[in-house]
Parts: C-alpha cells; sequence; structure tokens
C-alpha cells in the first residue's frame, strides 16, 4: 500500500525500465504497422487480385473476339506486366513481412517480458478466513460448472441432431421435403379401403384375382364398343394402371422424361402428370434397357394417400394424389441385365422396393421408405441376383408378409422390420414372373422349370418355417404370373401355351395352346380368366377344369401390361393408349 | 491494492470475457474457414473457358442421328469404312466387323493382329491396316492376298483407287502409293522446299487420306491444320484449312484427325479434344456441323481414371456412304452413329 | 552418328510399342533433325527421411534435458531457453511437422486403415512425450512443445481462470479428442492438424485463415495463461494421466514445504493445489452419498451420450468427403441443386455409379454411426467421472504441484524461499538478482 | 499418523499398479505401432490421371505461393507450333506476346528448335498452379502437362489443405524415396 508511489519513482529512475519501456512501444508499433500492412495485402491478394485479373481477363476476350488490334494487344501486354509485377510485389512483401512480424513481435513480447521484470511484485498472502468453507464451495462450483457444461454439449448435440433437415442417416436418405402439411391428410388407407380398389400391380395382393362385380366380358376397341373412354399416354412404358377411388395411374419414360400421370377415372383426362428426375449417373446413359422392358416398366403403387413410382434408373417419386411431389430418393442405377421392372407394393405408410440386382454381394435389397418422407425405415440384404417379379403385400397365416422371390429362394418377410419370417429354396435362374397366394399356399414359378407351391406356415424337412409342398413342370411361364382361384393354377407362357394344374398336388389338369403371344399376367375375374395376348386380343376362358373359351375381344393395340379393375370396368393400357372398358347400357 | 479475493472475482468476470470473446473468434473463425473451403478460386482468368468453346448454336447443326449409337461390341475400334451400298466396316480387336447400314451385323473377319485402318475398294475388296502391313480380303471375308510388311510404320488410314493403293503413315508422317498387288510405288508428302510441300505434322497418331472425286488425294495435315490435295505423282496442288477453335476453323493442336468425302462433293471433317464433325465445301468454306460436344457424348476434357489408359482421349473415324449418310466411329465409347440430313 | 540414329530408331520403336501395348493412342516425341536432347522435367527431392531419426534424437534429447531442468537443475531460465530452442527448431525450422499433437492423428488414422502407413517417426513422437511423462511429468510440455513454448513466452499478464471453470471447460477438450480420433479412424482428416493455430505462425503464411487463429489465441494466451493447452490439446489430456502416475514429478520446492504460502498464486496455470481443510464429517458422509448416486446414474449417462452421439452422426458425418460428395449428388439427383458442382463432375467421369457411391456412403455412415455413439458415452463418461471426482475429498498438508495440470514451466521454483536457501544462501537479499530470476 | 498410511499406501499400491499397466500399455502400443510404422516417410503427390484441373490448387496452399506446380513431360509433348496449354484458345497470331497467351503468371516459356518443332518450359517461379494449361493442353492435345506437387516447396503438412478441398480427391501419399507421379512414367 504504502511503497507504490515509491516503486513507481524508483522504476521511472531507472534508465533500464525506460530502455525496457521504449523497446516496447516501438518494437510493438512496428508489429502492428507490418501486422496492418500484411492484413492489407492479404486483403489485396483474396479480393482485389481476382478482380484485376478478371478485367483484364475481360481485355483479352474483346481482343480475341475483334480484329487484330494492335493497340488493345500493347494494354494488354502492359496490363499484364504491370500486374505480375505487382503480384510478385506483393507475394515478396508477405514472405518478407511475415518473418518481420514474427521478428518484431518477439522483440515486443520480449521486452514487454523485460519491462515486467522491473515491476514484479512480491507474493502478498493474506490471511484466509476460512479454508473450508472454500474448498467446498469449489467443490460444489465445479460440479456445477461440469452439469452445465455436460447439459451444453449434450442440448447442443441434440441440437444438431434433431434440427430439421437433417442429413441422412442411411439408405436412400435426403429427400425433397413438401412444404404442405403431410399432417392433416391421412397418411394411408385402411386394408379393407385397399381391398376396394386396385392399388399395386394385380390387385391388392398381387394376385390378379378381381373381386369386382359386372366386369364387361364384350367390347372392340376399333368400333368402340364397350368402350367408355381411350386417352393417349404421353410416355410409353410396359406398367400397369392402378386405381384409387376415382384415379387411374401409370408412369412413363423416355430416355430424358419420367413421369407419373393420373387419369380421371370417369373421362379419362388427364388430371396430372408429376416429373421425377432423371438420374445424373453416367451410367444411366449406358443402362442396359431391352425394348421389352424400357425406362417405365415398374407399375406405380398407391396406398390411397400417396402415389409413388419407380423408374429404370433406381428414381424414386412420391406424389400425393393431387399431383404435389412430397420426395425424390434416388437408390443408384441398378444393375439389371434386362433393365429394373420390379413394380412397387405398399403396406400401411411404408412403400416397398425390391432392388434386386447385380452388383457385387449385398447390392440386392429389400427397401421400405417412409411414403410420407421417403427416408428408409428398414432395409433388408437379398442374397440374390437381378429378378424381375414384383413384392406383393399379404395376409398370410394371420398377418401380414410381405413376399418377395430371386433366385433361388421364395422370402416372406415382416413388413415392420424387413425381418425374414421364413424361405424356400425353390427358384433357379432369372425369376420374372410374381408369386401369388391362395388358401395360404404361395405359388411361384422358376422360368421354364417348374411351377411350385409352398407353404409357409409348415417347418420344412431341416425344420426351419416354410415347406415345398410341389413342384410341376411343363408348359412352364417366363414372364407372366401365374393364376390361381381356390381350386386350380393357371400359367400362360410367352408362346401362349396355358397349363392348368391341379392346386393340391400339381398335377396337370390340362394343357392348351392359345395360338397367341402373351407377356401380361392374366387375370382372374368371377370364375372367367382374362388373358390379353401381345397383339392386344383378350381372350376370356371358364375358370374350370375344361378348356371352354368364353369370348375373344380384341383391343386395336397392343398390350404389353396387366389390366387393372374397379366395379364394373377394366382398365387396359395399349402401346400408346389407357382404355376404361364398361358395359354401355 | 486490491484485496485477494477481489482479484481473483475480478479475474474471473476478466476470464469470463476473455473466453467469450475466444469462443466467438474461434467460431467466427470455423465459419470463415467453412465458407473458404468452398468458395475461394481464383479469377476467371484462372481458367480455361472449355465449356463455353463446346456450345455449338443449334442452328449450324444440319444433320440428326439416326436410332441409337450401335455398339460395335469391339474392345476399341480403330477404323471405320462405308460403302456405296449403306454398309460399314469397322476395324478392332484384331477383326473387321462388317455391318449393314441398319446396325446388324453381317459377318467378322478374323485378322491376326490389331488393325489400325481400314479401306474399302470400289470392286468391293477390304484392305485392312495392320500397323506395318496391309491384307487384303474378298467381301464375302476372304483373304485376297497379304503384302510384305513395311519396315516400322503405323498405317492409319488406306484408300484405295482403280490402279492405287494409298495408305497414310502417322510414324513417318508420310503417304505411301502401292498397286494393286503391294508394290511400294513411291512416297507422297514428305518436306521438300523444291516442290513447295511443308512437310505433313502428325503430333498425334490420327492421319487420315481418301482419293477425291476429282482424281487428286486429299490428305490430312493435322499439325498444321488442312487438307492438302496432292496428285498421285506426290505434287502438292493447293490446301485449305485454318486454325480455329471457332466452329469455321480445326481446333486445338492437331485437327481435323478424320476424313471423309460426301458423295455429291464436299467434306465430312471429324475433330478430337473438343470432338466435332463438320463439313466443308470443296473449297473449304464451312457448311455446317453434322455433331458436336453435345451430340457426341463428350464429357469434361480431364477425367477420373483408376488406370492411366482409361484416361487417354481417343478420337473420332468418320465414313460416308453413297446415300451421304455420315457414320461416324467413336473410339472411346466404341459405338457407330448415323447421322443424315434434317 | 549412323548407329547413334538407329539407336535413337530402336528407342523409339520401343516407345511406341510399349504405348500401344497398353492401350495408349500416342506418338513417340517427334524425330528433330538438330541434336536437340529432350529434356526431363526436374524433381527436386523432399526433405530425406534420413532425418526424421534426427528429429525423434532431438525431440529424445529435449525431453531428457526438459526433465533433468524440472526435477535437478530447477531453473527457470534454462528452461525459457529450452523452450526457445524448441520453439525455433521444432516451430519454426521444422514447421511444427511432425508434432506429437497431431501424431495422435496418425496414429488412429493407421489404426483403422491398413493401407495407410504410420511413419516410424510418427509413432515415435507420439511414445516418446507419453513415455516421458510417465517417469517425469509433463516435461514435453514445459519447454518440448513448440506450441506450449509460443504461449508460455507471452503469458504476460496473467488472469486466474478459476478452478472449477477449468474443470469445466476441460470437457471440450476431451470432446475434440474424442472427434479428433474418430475423424481420423474414419479417415476423414486430421482435425488436430486442420485447426492447428500455431501451424500459419511457423510456416510464416500469412495469406492462411488460421494466422488469424494464431493471433487470437496469442492475444487470449496474454491474460489467461496456454489457453491452448489447458482447454484444447487433446495431447495435453493424455499427458495430464501420465503426469497423474508419474514416478518423479515437479515440486515446487527442493525439500520441505514450509507453508509460507508464497507460492500461492504465482502459478498463471492455476496447478498448484493448497493444503486441504478439515473437512467436516457431514460434508464427508453427504459427498459419499453423493458419489454413491453418481455411480448408479453413471449407466444412465453414458447411455444418454451414446444415444445423443447416435443421433449426431449423421451430421458428423458430413465432414467426411464421400458423404458430402453423396449428398452433393443426391441433391443433384433430387433435382433439388442444378448446378454442377467440380466435385460432381468429377465424380461423374470415373463412371461410377451413383449406387456404388451411396453404397460407399452408407458404409462411412454405419463407421459413424458406431463411431459417434462412442464418443457421445465416452464423453459422458469423462463428465460423470469428473463429478465424481469432485465428491472425493483428499487430504494434503502441503503447498505442492497439481500432477496433472503442472505444465513444468518452472516459474514457481524462484518463489520458494527453500530454493532460494538451496540456490545461494549468500545473495538471497540481492534485490537485483532477485528481479531477474523471477522472470 | 498409522491412521493415514493405510490409505496411502494403498493409493500408492493403486498408483503403482496403474503405473505398470501404463507402461506395459505404452510398450505394448509401442511394439503394435511399429509393426504398422514404415520407415519411409510418406509425402504427398497429385496423381495427375485423377486431376481435373480445377484452380484450387493454385489458391488453397497454406503457403503463399503454391506448392502446386506445372511440370512438362516432354517425352510426351508433341512440340506443336499451336500449342493449347500456351496459347489462347483462339490466338490471333502465333507469338509469345501476352495477349496471346493462355497462362495468366506467364510462366511457360516457347522456344524454337527447328520448322515445326518448338520447345515449352515451366519457369517455376512464376507458376501458381491454376491448372489454366493443363485442361488446354489435355482438351487438345497430349496433355503432357499436368500439376505436381513440388517438394522443394511443399511442408508436408500431416493435413494437406489442397487435398482437404480437391474434388477428385486426386491428392495421395506416396513414399518420399519416389515423390512424383510423372505422367510419362506411371
Amino acid at each position: 500500500m504504502t511503497d507504490t508511489n515509491d516503486q513507481k519513482y524508483l522504476l521511472q529512475q531507472n534508465p533500464w525500465y525506460q530502455a525496457s519501456a521504449g523497446s516496447a512501444i516501438v518494437s510493438g508499433v512496428f508489429a502492428g504497422i507490418v501486422l496492418t500492412l500484411l492484413l492489407i495485402q492479404t486483403y489485396h491478394i483474396r479480393w482485389t487480385d481476382p478482380k484485376q485479373t478478371d478485367k483484364l481477363a475481360a481485355l483479352r476476350k474483346s481482343y480475341q473476339s475483334g480484329p487484330a488490334d494492335e493497340i488493345l494487344a500493347e494494354e494488354i501486354r502492359q496490363k499484364d506486366t504491370r500486374q505480375r509485377r505487382a503480384q510478385y510485389a506483393r507475394l515478396q512483401f508477405v514472405h518478407r513481412g511475415s518473418v518481420l512480424f514474427v521478428f518484431w513481435l518477439a522483440a515486443f513480447v520480449g521486452s514487454l517480458t523485460w519491462m515486467r521484470s522491473f515491476r514484479q511484485k512480491l507474493p502478498h498472502p493474506v490471511r484466509q478466513t476460512d479454508l473450508s468453507i472454500r474448498q467446498i464451495q469449489f467443490a460444489d462450483r465445479s460440479r456445477l460448472a461440469v452439469a452445465m457444461a455436460l447439459t451444453l454439449l449434450g442440448g447442443g448435440g441434440l441440437f444438431v441432431a434433431l434440427r430439421p433437415g437433417q442429413p441422412p442417416t442411411s439408405g436412400a436418405a435426403e429427400q425433397e421435403f413438401a412444404t404442405g402439411q403431410a399432417e392433416d391428410r391421412p397418411v394411408f388407407a385402411s386394408w379393407e379401403q385397399m381391398k376396394q380398389n386396385w392399388p399395386v400391380f394385380r390387385g391388392p395382393e398381387g394376385s390378379g384375382v378381381c373381386p369386382f362385380e359386372k366386369i364387361p366380358t364384350q367390347w372392340d376397341g376399333p368400333s368402340d364398343q364397350n368402350i367408355r373412354w381411350k386417352t393417349a399416354v404421353p410416355l410409353s412404358g410396359h406398367n400397369s394402371p392402378i386405381v384409387w377411388d376415382k384415379r387411374v395411374f401409370l408412369t412413363g419414360a423416355s430416355e430424358k422424361k419420367q413421369q407419373i400421370f393420373c387419369f380421371d377415372a370417369d373421362n379419362g383426362s388427364l388430371l396430372w402428370n408429376g416429373d421425377v428426375p432423371v438420374s445424373t449417373d453416367p451410367q444411366r446413359k449406358e443402362m442396359s434397357i431391352l425394348e421389352e422392358t424400357g425406362y417405365a416398366a415398374s407399375t406405380a403403387a398407391t396406398n390411397g394417400a400417396y402415389v409413388a413410382a419407380i423408374f429404370a434408373d433406381g428414381q424414386v417419386g412420391c406424389f400425393d394424389l393431387t399431383g404435389k411431389r412430397q420426395w425424390v430418393c434416388s437408390l443408384g442405377v441398378p444393375a439389371s441385365a434386362y433393365g429394373y421392372a420390379a413394380s412397387l407394393t405398399v403396406y400401411e405408410d411404408r412403400l416397398i422396393i425390391q432392388m434386386d440386382q447385380d452388383y457385387e454381394p449385398g447390392a440386392s435389397k429389400l427397401i421400405a421408405l417412409d411414403i410420407t418422407s421417403g427416408k428408409t425405415l428398414w432395409q433388408t440384404e437379398r442374397p440374390v441376383p437381378n429378378s424381375w417379379s414384383s413384392p406383393t403385400v399379404v395376409q398370410l397365416n394371420g398377418r401380414a408378409q410381405i413376399l418377395a422371390s430371386g433366385s433361388p429362394w421364395v422370402i416372406g418377410y415382416d413388413p415392420a422390420d424387413g425381418k425374414e419370417l421364413w424361405r424356400v429354396e425353390c427358384l433357379g435362374g432369372d425369376v420374372a414372373p410374381t408369386q401369388v397366394v391362395s388358401q395360404g399356399k404361395v405359388f411361384a414359378v422358376e422360368p421354364y422349370t417348374h411351377l411350385v407351391a409352398i407353404d409357409p406356415a409348415a417347418p420344412s424337412e431341416e425344420g426351419t418355417p416354410g415347406r415345398l409342398l410341389w413342384a410341376a413342370e411343363g408348359s412352364i411361364p417366363d414372364i407372366s404370373s401365374p393364376i390361381v382361384s381356390e381350386q386350380l393354377v393357371w400359367t400362360l407362357d410367352t408362346g401362349g401355351t396355358l397349363g392348368c394344374y391341379d392346386i393340391r398336388d400339381g398335377s396337370k389338369v390340362y394343357a392348351q395352346d392359345l395360338d397367341a403371344m402373351f407377356q401380361a399376367s392374366g387375370s382372374l375375374v368371377d370364375q372367367i380368366l382374362y388373358l390379353q395376348s401381345t397383339k392386344g386380343k383378350m381372350i376370356l376362358l371358364k375358370a374350370g377344369s375344361v378348356f371352354e373359351k368364353v369370348a375373344e375381344n380384341e383391343l386395336g393395340e397392343e398390350i404389353f401390361a396387366s389390366a387393372a379393375f374397379a366395379p364394373g370396368r377394366i382398365y387396359l393400357r395399349g402401346t400408346h393408349h389407357l382404355y376404361c372398358i364398361e358395359t354401355k347400357l | 491494492m486490491k484485496d485477494r479475493f477481489g482479484k481473483i472475482n475480478n479475474g474471473s468476470a476478466a476470464v469470463l470475457l476473455a473466453i467469450g470473446a475466444f469462443a466467438a473468434g474461434f467460431t467466427g473463425y470455423v465459419l470463415l474457414d467453412r465458407a473458404n473451403h468452398s468458395g475461394k478460386r481464383a479469377g476467371a482468368d484462372y481458367r480455361y473457358p472449355i465449356e463455353e468453346l463446346a456450345k455449338i448454336d443449334p442452328a449450324k447443326i444440319l444433320y440428326r442421328q439416326v436410332g441409337t449409337a450401335i455398339e460395335t461390341g469391339m474392345e476399341s475400334a480403330a477404323a471405320i469404312e462405308a460403302d456405296w451400298a449403306g454398309n460399314f466396316y469397322v476395324a478392332g480387336d484384331r477383326a473387321v466387323a462388317v455391318f449393314s447400314g441398319d446396325g446388324s451385323k453381317r459377318r467378322d473377319i478374323p485378322l491376326v493382329s490389331e488393325p489400325t485402318a481400314i479401306g474399302v475398294g470400289e470392286d468391293g475388296l477390304i484392305y485392312a491396316g495392320l500397323s506395318d502391313r496391309i491384307e487384303v480380303y474378298s467381301s464375302d471375308g476372304q483373304q485376297v492376298s497379304a503384302w510384305a510388311p513395311i519396315h516400322t510404320a503405323l498405317l492409319t488410314a488406306i484408300a484405295a483407287g482403280k490402279t492405287d493403293v494409298f495408305a497414310a503413315d502417322a510414324l513417318h508422317k508420310i503417304v505411301r502409293r502401292f498397286d494393286k498387288q503391294g508394290n511400294p510405288l513411291g512416297l507422297i508428302g514428305a518436306k521438300d522446299p523444291d516442290r513447295n510441300i511443308e512437310g505433313i505434322v502428325v503430333p498425334s497418331p490420327y492421319f487420315d487420306l481418301l482419293i477425291a472425286p476429282d482424281g487428286l488425294l486429299r490428305v490430312v495435315n493435322p499439325g498444321r491444320h488442312r487438307i492438302e490435295a496432292y496428285t498421285f505423282d506426290g505434287y502438292l496442288e493447293w490446301h485449305w484449312g485454318r486454325p480455329s477453335v471457332g466452329l469455321e476453323g480445326f481446333s486445338g493442336c492437331c485437327n481435323p484427325i478424320a476424313l471423309a468425302a460426301l458423295p455429291k462433293g464436299g467434306y465430312v471433317t471429324c475433330e478430337k479434344g473438343l470432338v466435332r464433325v463438320k463439313v466443308y465445301d470443296e473449297e473449304g468454306n464451312l457448311v455446317g456441323v453434322v455433331a458436336g460436344p453435345d451430340q457426341l457424348g463428350w464429357q469434361e476434357p480431364l477425367r477420373v481414371c483408376e488406370k492411366p489408359e482409361d484416361c487417354i482421349s481417343r478420337g473420332l473415324d468418320a465414313a460416308v456412304d453413297g446415300q451421304g449418310r455420315i457414320y461416324v466411329l467413336d473410339q472411346s465409347k466404341n459405338v457407330v452413329r448415323i447421322f443424315e440430313k434434317k | 552418328m549412323k548407329k547413334s540414329a538407329a539407336k535413337t530408331l530402336i528407342v523409339l520403336i520401343i516407345l511406341f510399342w510399349t504405348g500401344l501395348a497398353g492401350g495408349v493412342r500416342r506418338l513417340p516425341p517427334p524425330q528433330f533433325e538438330t541434336d536437340y536432347q529432350i529434356p526431363t522435367a526436374t524433381e527436386p527431392p523432399p526433405r530425406m527421411s534420413v532425418w526424421d531419426p534426427a528429429d525423434v534424437a532431438v525431440l529424445f534429447g529435449a525431453l531428457l534435458l526438459s526433465s533433468w531442468l524440472t526435477l535437478k537443475k530447477r531453473s527457470r531460465r534454462w528452461i525459457v531457453g529450452l523452450m526457445i530452442f524448441s520453439l525455433a527448431y521444432f516451430g519454426f525450422w521444422r514447421k511444427g511437422c511432425i508434432c506429437p499433437i497431431g501424431a495422435v492423428g496418425n496414429v488412429s488414422l493407421s489404426l483403422f486403415d491398413p493401407s495407410y502407413a504410420l511413419p516410424a517417426a510418427a509413432t515415435a513422437f507420439f511414445l516418446l512425450p507419453l513415455l516421458a511423462g510417465l517417469f517425469f511429468g509433463r516435461a514435453f510440455c514445459g519447454a518440448v512443445c513448440p506450441l506450449g513454448a509460443i504461449q508460455d513466452l507471452v503469458v504476460l499478464h496473467p488472469l486466474m481462470v478459476p478452478g472449477w471453470m477449468e474443470t469445466a471447460l476441460r470437457l471440450g477438450a476431451w470432446l475434440y479428442l474424442a472427434l479428433s480420433v474418430l475423424y481420423a479412424a474414419t479417415g476423414s482428416g486430421l482435425l488436430i492438424c486442420r485447426y492447428d493455430p500455431f501451424i500459419a505462425f511457423f510456416r510464416l503464411s500469412p495469406n492462411s485463415l488460421l494466422w488469424l487463429l494464431g493471433l487470437l489465441f496469442l492475444a487470449v494466451g496474454v491474460f489467461i495463461g496456454r489457453p491452448y493447452c489447458r482447454f484444447v490439446c487433446p495431447y495435453g489430456l493424455l499427458l495430464r494421466q501420465a503426469g497423474r502416475l508419474s514416478r518423479r514429478h515437479v515440486t515446487i520446492t527442493p525439500d520441505e514445504c514450509i507453508h509460507c504460502r508464497l507460492c500461492e498464486d504465482v502459478c498463471p496455470f492455476g496447478a498448484i493445489d493448497k493444503p486441504t481443510a478439515h473437512w467436516p464429517a457431514e460434508i464427508f458422509a453427504r459427498d459419499r452419498r453423493r458419489m454413491i448416486f453418481l455411480f448408479v446414474l453413471l449407466p444412465v449417462l453414458v447411455a444418454v451420450g451414446g444415444w445423443i452421439g447416435y443421433r449426431v452422426h449423421p451430421a458428423l458425418a458430413q465432414g467426411n468427403p464421400t458423404v458430402a460428395l453423396a449428398r452433393q449428388v443426391q441433391e443433384m439427383e433430387s433435382g433439388r441443386m442444378t448446378e454442377l458442382t467440380d466435385p460432381i463432375k468429377a465424380f461423374h467421369t470415373t463412371g461410377t455409379s451413383v449406387g456404388a457411391l451411396y453404397a460407399q456412403r452408407d458404409q462411412v455412415l454405419q463407421k459413424f454411426a458406431v463411431g459417434g455413439t462412442l464418443v457421445g458415452a465416452f464423453v459422458a463418461l469423462i463428465a460423470a467421472g469428473k463429478l465424481i471426482a469432485v465428491s472425493i475429498h483428499r487430504v494434503r498438508t502441503d503447498y505442492q504441484a497439481n500432477r496433472a495440470g503442472c505444465l513444468s514451466c518452472g516459474r514457481c521454483f524462484a518463489y520458494c524461499p527453500r530454493q532460494r536457501i538451496a540456490d545461494k544462501p549468500e545473495s538471497a537479499g540481492n534485490r537485483g538478482s532477485e528481479k531477474e530470476s523471477a522472470v | 499418523m498409522s491412521d493415514q498410511n493405510v490409505p496411502l499406501s494403498r493409493r500408492q499400491i493403486l498408483r503403482d499398479g496403474l503405473w505398470t499397466a501404463s507402461l506395459t500399455a505404452c510398450g505394448a502400443a509401442g511394439a503394435a505401432l511399429a509393426a504398422l510404422s514404415r520407415r519411409d516417410s510418406y509425402v504427398w503427390q497429385i496423381n495427375p490421371h485423377k486431376c481435373i484441373g480445377c484452380d484450387r490448387c493454385a489458391t488453397h496452399c497454406v503457403l503463399s505461393e503454391s506448392a502446386v506446380k506445372c511440370v512438362h513431360a516432354y517425352s510426351m509433348c508433341g512440340y506443336c507450333d499451336l500449342c493449347t496449354g500456351y496459347f489462347d484458345p483462339d490466338p490471333k497470331s502465333l507469338d509469345t506476346g501476352a495477349e496471346n497467351q493462355l497462362c495468366p503468371t506467364g510462366a511457360i516459356r516457347r522456344r524454337f528448335i527447328e520448322e515445326p518443332y518448338f520447345e515449352f518450359t515451366i519457369d517455376e517461379k512464376l507458376c501458381i498452379g491454376c491448372a489454366k494449361c493443363v485442361v488446354g493442353c489435355s482438351a487438345f492435345g497430349n496433355g503432357s502437362l499436368f500439376l505436381q506437387i513440388r517438394h522443394d516447396r511443399c511442408l508436408n503438412c500431416n493435413e494437406c489443405a489442397i487435398a482437404r478441398v480437391c474434388p477428385s480427391q486426386a491428392f495421395v501419399r506416396v513414399p518420399s524415396r519416389q515423390p512424383y507421379l510423372m505422367k510419362d512414367q506411371i
């Protein structure tokens, strides 16, 4: 207390203190100046130089585009030289300046340290009041501080984790989110509602069985008989129509465009079309797309609130029923020998994609996306090569299951988490027909080889769930899926041979050549088989154990797609048009 | 003098302040660093305006592609030739593949080594250049003759006339003249100040020639960016063409790389680098563009390759049939594109 | 002449044929008529790796010297001298590379990426200071680390950071360490080196933004002693643990503490522990209960930390180049981004499919999911450990250097009267020398 | 005193145990890392076949003047008169005037050898590694100009600042015995 002024006086008298203070001021000022200059130079290098070169570039451009102008050339040369000199000088300055700065800074710090040594005060311990209180206080404060820091870190982490627009966790991930409020719309329709519509490929359970009444049996496309409407489809595709309420959906694509179309079920007018961007992946250009497959072979799927479509390049797009795009995600261009063709299916709020492809092991997956957001809910690896059959959601053994075929298995999955429920090894080759279900049994086809029946509830010989019941051979299709009634199974191969088998043991009931080519899968309506040939002829047969033709109806256009049904109506997609067939009164 | 506790308490306020300042500074730094990370670029003058150069006025494009690109099925296709009837012949992979005009393969003529050139005579004979020698095949694939190898040569083009066969040798930058039996008759295009021939410059292995309807040879001189007309005896008559990255000239260091004659007069030229196929009239005036970078699926000049050989950019070759359809062979993608007048 | 021409021709032919065999469509260089010789590009060599052992030797020597200076010689002046040498050698001469702090990243990377070859020098730089720490305390931090030295020299007006604040702030350093290991292990970059604040100083490259970061640290360091070492340095955390266990350690007094309390406030890093008071029994009992509660809470904290870490992992993974590229490509695919960026262009020219990229991305994300969970759990564990530690009451009778926090800078020696006696009993009252030795 | 001795010695035993464990861990880590280590040090280099010729090498190096510079593989060069790595895309005349030069810093030198060949060399002091000439040469010519990290300048940062921003991830670590990836040699 008492010696402060004396100390100050003494210090001021000390020439070494004066010297240290002086050198501190001088070096500090120099360091400051050098630092300022360096900052200015850095600013120039970062901001002014690029602008200067851009100016020069503009000058050069005008020179190059005009006739040989000597004056302009000279100006460019001079500007160029000047600019390079300036740049060189700046670099030089930065090199030297940084050394200078470090030097002056060291000098500054050194003299401050020196100066400080004169002002060193003796430690001045003071009697402490109560050590234990202070120590307890310290412990309490530490505890509080650590807890606060932890809360801060945790809170920060949570903020980062839960903030909207959160980057993808895995799989398909990053999507485009809808701006509208998804909350006030229903996310999915009930199973009962699904059954009153035709929401996915070959109907609710994907079996091609139509539960509706008053389905026309007579029509003729060329003469417009019983054709309610006919609308041109802007883009081609071999996918089948799906129907929800008063809307019919299908998709089309070309090399440059991929769209989903929504038609009015009553008059066929195009209500909306939605774009799904084409993948920019260079692999897309090199995709092997057969003409028989095309860019849009996969049928779309709807769950009553959303409709989604997938294209040959693995781009998935989802729209609400009014045509507002909800999200797009890309699964990568599938490696598929004939092009990707599996249709989509839905289970409640999830979109099921069978992505079987020919990369290395692990490339084939069954994927469930949240249909509202496109986020991956689960994905299950499938140890199978590329296949062209579609997944189906069915009710089996009292629960919903997803079925998917791929060489060499038919596998049942749990729609909740993608866990495998059962699998039966029974297939081979390029699997394209889709499995169907009747009476708790699953029927699948190995192309050209055999038709198999599986009881997923029974154990196999090894004790694993799923038993192969029988395998039937002869006139086995390669593309179209089987049709099954309560007693019989029918298969139809591309060459037109219809095989009929007993559902119990697979024994052949009859085989008949229909004298036409078939690619689309047929349907079963009220004890009548509807089989559409590629040339556009629909052959109607009695679904009995004896071959009996009911009718033959011409559409007047080639058909590669399966039919969709609604009460009293058939929706048929020809190569160019969508038809609505209804018996006119 | 400050009291001890007072000092500590003041200190903690200062410390908090300092830490706050530091945290702010650090956050600012990280933000700046992140912005800098993506944004810091040199000025426009430091970038090559390759994308601007690749743009072509659509009005200048006079041709359109017929169908999709035809896969040759080869690993490395070297040359293409077409006959009057619209068949085309692709040399590559130790074979000559003969295609009909719709793109279906008619036959493969197997060769003993990789072909580098192909020529088809009016008599239908197929001349396959195998680096340093020529083998002759009939149109049904039977070998007619195999000529004696030339000691070191890289034949990149063959033109068969009624009595003479000419081959472009890229290694020696010279045109070799043969009779129909394969006997050498002479060399054309060597540097010769007496005959006012500056010589042919071939910096990259693309060197093409043809026999024009007027009976003169047309030889590409890529290093000088021009097409030169020689008599069969090796006299340089005239030349046309000039270097320019603009549409009317030949771009880059060494272009054009390939040449074909249209049946109604005029020439088709191919350029590598900035890939362009263009049509010129007899005098060397630009008529129009057959296909530009966009139409030919051109990618960035620099690619990311795992193996160096994947990075080698390869060129084009062109041929024309009797209807004036232009067949463009893309050596890097091993496909043939057919172009027709719009 | 003829012979040489033939020779050239043979060379050319070989060149050409090998070129063609590899599918390279390139002609041999022109045949010059003049006697022009085709030059070859110069290849200025990098610093020879024979110097690496020299660096290791210097480090080893400096560590020994620093240990000797702090434990035996007990001279701040000599320590400052060694600091200046280390700053000059490891800092300005060797440009701050390789340094033990950054070697944490190299070591983590080499453990998880078998294709990365860890330089032997990095191994030595990582382990030697730790070994020295186990034997002699933080001798490395004291006078060998160039980052420490540059900060130590600017401590001019130190303010006391309250101990509780320091304890809490160090949690950030633990997080930094965990993240650095995570990033290195997933091949996403070496964070410690990326944000090394003084590297731009050592490299004299004022164009870099890091220069500003260095200035910021130095400016703060005038008032808060060695901020990087105490609140950021991930390697310092490892050395703290080594210091705790070290065989020998810096002591304030050369022999016995006389409780004069002169050293009480002189450590600018708050690393002098005071003698403890007698704790009231009820506090003991309370803190014991608290400790038991914390032990029970520990798994919960760790689980919550792990969960948060798991939730944050996608955000963390954005620092990985593959994930960042996949994100860009995805935005492009979904049509949300329209302008082609260079990485996307480069990716497209590789011919790799988007699906393959996504598969790669998913692999990286999986690593981050595991790593993020571990990071979260680890930080929670450390925090819980800290909470438990403040509930344990140790008994201390003397003023002593905190074994973990002491940076071996030797400032306190001069304040101990016992040291004065040991040094020069005859000049204890000499004012001039006192001033100097107090530097 | 004896009361306090018991906990103290217990603590001492704990500490000794931990110390021995740590030392053993250090030793084990040393041995394990030694097995992973290479005597040879590694340096950064650009794989020229992965470079796409953006200009980030010029701007992102920690040095004020980038350690990345253009290198010429002479044996790949066509010695063209119209060098697309040297001249502006559409030069008015093939001379060394600044208005015709491509290089913004004038770092490429052109020298006449014999008709029609010219030699192009890099003046490394001027080169800033912007890759403009690399794009020009690769787009139209043989691609004999390419970028390399010059080790007389490179500080071999542990975390290379350019490698971090390289859009094609062309930066690789190579053994310091062979510190260059010359385009004509790989």
